[in-house]
């Protein structure tokens, strides 16, 4: 897989947000500030962009590029959590012109840990972690099959661990305030965490 | 169906808007030639001046670019509608504003905000500029007082941005200014109510809904849920319930002084927060503490929320002469 | 169901705002003793001065009493909301600021207004003391041209009262300081568009509809209807239509200058009112004319209605110099 | 008939103000400012306290009070209105401790007569007068009968004359600026001044 594999995965994910947009709003209006899916599909929105005029990049570029478009087109808090996870992602496989699948899995634990650094959450915290978390784990035990199966792993996982949020009470983020009123709504960065590792995934089934 | 608003494209919003302040006072703003979102003093910045940078989300106008200007804060840092500016825009205002004694961060505390202004604090620091920063933590509904670090700030950041910034206008070096900083913050409290809800630019949809008759008293500026909801009480009542709530944190001493801020959050009328200050007032008297000064109207909105929210600085001789100090801000002035 | 208000009971609403003004504001504002709802400048009025007494129905603040004070009006007669004050208010304010020099009664042009102050002009004159009149009628959607005299006075009061406070106050006679008075009024043009209702304290009832996605040009600021009602358009055009109404009216020659309020109603953002200034600015620019002044908040308003108003003031040298004219109200300041 | 059943015919009057005060600010609402109910019943709640502590008045006293009470609750366009109306019912009967059948005639044209000179408005302007005229002219037609005859006639008229405001542009007032689009609005002030003519002729009726 080659750095125009990376740009169709994230392409894909920019598709998904800007499909989940108002979905992802509403979740976040219910124990945040409703911009959640304007700052997801504004991020990849701005990734689209920047790595359209991108050629003869090798992977680390594209993540790192990715990183700088999401960071100043969002700011937010998912601006600095996603720039965090794709800069570590370039650095992971940096030097590399082509990936091959027994890298996925270290792509989506870099992710994972940089969003971790970034963010200080623990788990449980009721945060994108709870969905990254796990993906990270699922792609680390998936390791060694192909890389639409890490990632499918890596997404299925995310997904439980976003409906796993709906039952923690938030300790982080605009929703820490609630305490108990946060349960029974799921993390809208859970949410959209999940949506994106399974585009990717999709995108990488096809490519 | 979309909330009604007097735009051109929601994504756009922001940058129009910062388009049109700059048109209207250019005489005392200027956009950063690194950043159309960094917005800076034409006069204010100068050397051996602690540089004072606020910043945050859109969306809470005249908080925060009306408060940029002479005596106040030397620039802004702004977001997209109730989102943290990038570290970028942050790091163009240090460069901007830096006069060789430091610059001093100061922005409410929430997550995004906290992520971003310290990267930007840390690239700041590879050019040698020293950041320091303050977080506003002024809205006592936020968290409970022994979680005081998880609160959030909202319309107290009008005294403890002003406070900070004529320290720094006294020419005060970096620590001083931290200091006054951190004990105008820790001096500062809001409570507010919300009336009805905004909607964001860009999805013209309600972020939340507040049914008819119902109000919410502790609704963060972003709409973050409150505290309590329930039927619309009359307006004596609903100060009460803010000043026991502001008396209750703040252990002032017969004779104490304070500045007020009654603020609203975008659609309520003038009428209603004069109204809401009669009460304060009274309360104020009650308590055997006196007023030093008042504010009243929408220093810190968002956008077409209906509510208001008090504030009650506790001074001290200190701050007191802070907040007298003359500051000329494009949207607020003090002469 | 009610609409949501802070308030007590609302027959008390403005006597209640008027009371919280007064603690907000003691400092530059006072009620006289004849009249709790006659608000005098503490400082303006003396002896030589033409007296400046504004006034009108209540629910447009900052408008009329935000605007009294030095420089500017020396008092506003206060009226029930969206009603004209009664003579005695009218009267005593009258009394409390005629300084030997007559006094000069300006107010928009409302039937009810006119019928009140003739009275109190009337009584005036039984105590010997001269008061002339001069109406706004600065909203050009309220009648076409030939019918000018039956328009009404709406945010460009803000220019006109200003223009005639700082001639006053540059000590000009009664008779000056009339002929300036009508000179800023025809000078002045606006116009306004609302994009939902608004509901006095009494009846707590939106006094109009307004479907959703629907707004209305010209409408009046208390709900009249206007000329034009249609789908909410995007700020560009709306504020397209309004210019081009306006400098259909002004003939203003290259190299022109004018005065700017971008007017907020009460419930709309400045996002969407500096939104709005872009393309004022952009469209003066291009009619070949330069914009010496720029305000842009809520100076007129109607209650929470949701909407806002453009107001071009064109400008002469003897508009320019008072309209750039120090003056110190308790919501208003040129310093 | 004393000043007693001059305060009678008010109190009367007072009390349907409130009742229809919702109904009349919302005509109002129609082609105006929508106040018109506050103030028409904020002005006789006025006079009904101002005339409560009135003793041993003549019926001149009573119209007196009643204008001052009113103009200065009211202001607006009524204020100067009923108020110049009410001094000219005063003196219309002045030195009179005792009005009969004869004078109730007299006393709707004076206050026609007010209305008129106060507000300058033509018939068919789309105003109060376009009932307060036809009220004048039916009292006079009306003269040698029963006061509360003369009144039940005036108010029949006034309510003519309301029904018949629909059919008018209005040249005065608020809704002048609506031209056409006022046609089928019937004028608050009209409405308001047949609803008090009827109150005032029932009250006349039962004392
Ligand atoms: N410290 C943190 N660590 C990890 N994720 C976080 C943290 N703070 C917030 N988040 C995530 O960010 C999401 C909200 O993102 P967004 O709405 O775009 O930013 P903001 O909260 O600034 O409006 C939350 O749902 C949560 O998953
Ligand atoms: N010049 C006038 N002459 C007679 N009646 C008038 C005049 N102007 C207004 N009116 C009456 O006043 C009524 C409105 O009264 P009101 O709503 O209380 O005052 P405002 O128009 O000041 O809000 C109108 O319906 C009309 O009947
Ligand atoms: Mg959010
Ligand atoms: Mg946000
Ligand atoms: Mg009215
Ligand atoms: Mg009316």
């Amino acid at each position: 897989m080659d750095a125009n594999d990376i740009k169709a995965m994230l392409l894909a994910a920019a598709d998904a947000m800007d499909d989940a947009r108002d979905e992802l709003c509403a979740l976040d209006g219910e124990i945040g500030d409703a911009d959640h899916g304007v700052a997801m599909s504004g991020g990849f929105g701005a990734i689209r962009t920047a790595i359209a005029d991108l050629d003869g990049a090798v992977p680390t570029d594209v993540f790192n590029t990715a990183a700088k478009a999401f960071l100043n087109a969002v700011g937010a808090s998912s601006g600095p959590l996603y720039a965090t996870a794709f800069m570590r992602a370039g650095a992971a496989v940096k030097g590399k012109k082509q990936i091959d699948d027994a890298d996925v899995p270290g792509l989506v634990s870099a992710m994972a840990e940089g969003i971790a650094h970034r963010g200080k959450a623990a788990p449980g915290d009721k945060t994108m972690l709870d969905a990254w978390g796990p993906a990270s784990d699922a792609a680390t035990a998936a390791k060694g099959q192909r890389a639409a199966v890490v990632l499918y792993a890596a997404a299925d996982a995310a997904a439980a661990g976003a409906e796993a949020t709906a039952g923690m009470q938030a300790k982080l983020g605009r929703a820490a305030r609630l305490g108990a009123r946060s349960l029974g709504h799921k993390d809208p960065g859970a949410t959209s965490a999940a949506m994106l590792l399974k585009a990717m995934a999709k995108s990488m089934e096809k490519g | 169906m979309q909330t009604k608003k007097i735009i051109n494209d929601g994504d756009d919003a922001v940058d129009e808007m910062l388009d049109g302040i700059l048109l209207a006072h250019g005489d005392t703003l200027r956009a950063s030639e690194d950043s159309g979102r960094a917005i800076i003093a034409r006069h204010g910045p100068r050397a051996g001046k602690v540089g004072l940078v606020i910043g945050g989300g859109s969306g809470h106008e005249p908080t925060f670019v009306g408060f940029v200007g002479q005596g106040l804060a030397d620039a802004a840092a702004i977001g997209n509608v109730f989102a943290s500016p990038p570290p970028d825009p942050a790091l163009a205002c240090v460069k901007e504003v830096s006069g060789g004694a430091g610059v001093l961060f100061m922005y409410g505390n929430y997550a995004g905000d906290v992520m971003n202004f310290d990267m930007a604090a840390e690239m700041a620091a590879m050019d040698d500029i020293e950041v320091r920063t303050v977080l506003t933590t002024d809205d006592v509904a936020s968290a409970p007082r022994d979680e005081i670090e998880k609160r959030r700030g909202v319309a107290g950041n009008f005294f403890i941005f002003k406070a900070a910034g004529a320290a720094a206008d006294e020419m005060r070096d970096l620590e001083e200014v931290e200091r006054i900083a951190r004990h105008a913050n820790a001096r500062t409290y809001t409570m507010g109510v919300a009336l009805s809800p905004c909607s964001l630019p860009q999805t013209r949809r309600w972020n939340f809904d507040l049914p008819e008759g119902e109000m919410e008293i502790g609704m963060g500026i972003h709409g973050e849920p409150g505290i309590e909801r329930g039927p619309i009480k009359p307006a004596d009542q609903i100060v009460d319930e803010m000043m026991d709530r502001i008396f209750d944190e703040m252990d002032a001493e017969q004779g104490d002084r304070v500045a007020v801020l009654v603020n609203g959050l975008g659609a309520t009328p003038l009428m209603e927060l004069y109204i809401m200050n009669k009460r304060v007032q009274a309360r104020i008297e009650d308590a055997g503490i006196s007023t030093h000064a008042t504010w009243v109207g929408n220093y810190c909105t968002s956008l077409e929320m209906a509510g208001a929210s008090v504030t009650v600085m506790h001074l001290d001789e200190t701050l007191q002469r802070l907040i007298d100090r003359p500051c000329h801000c494009a949207m607020f002035r003090v002469v």
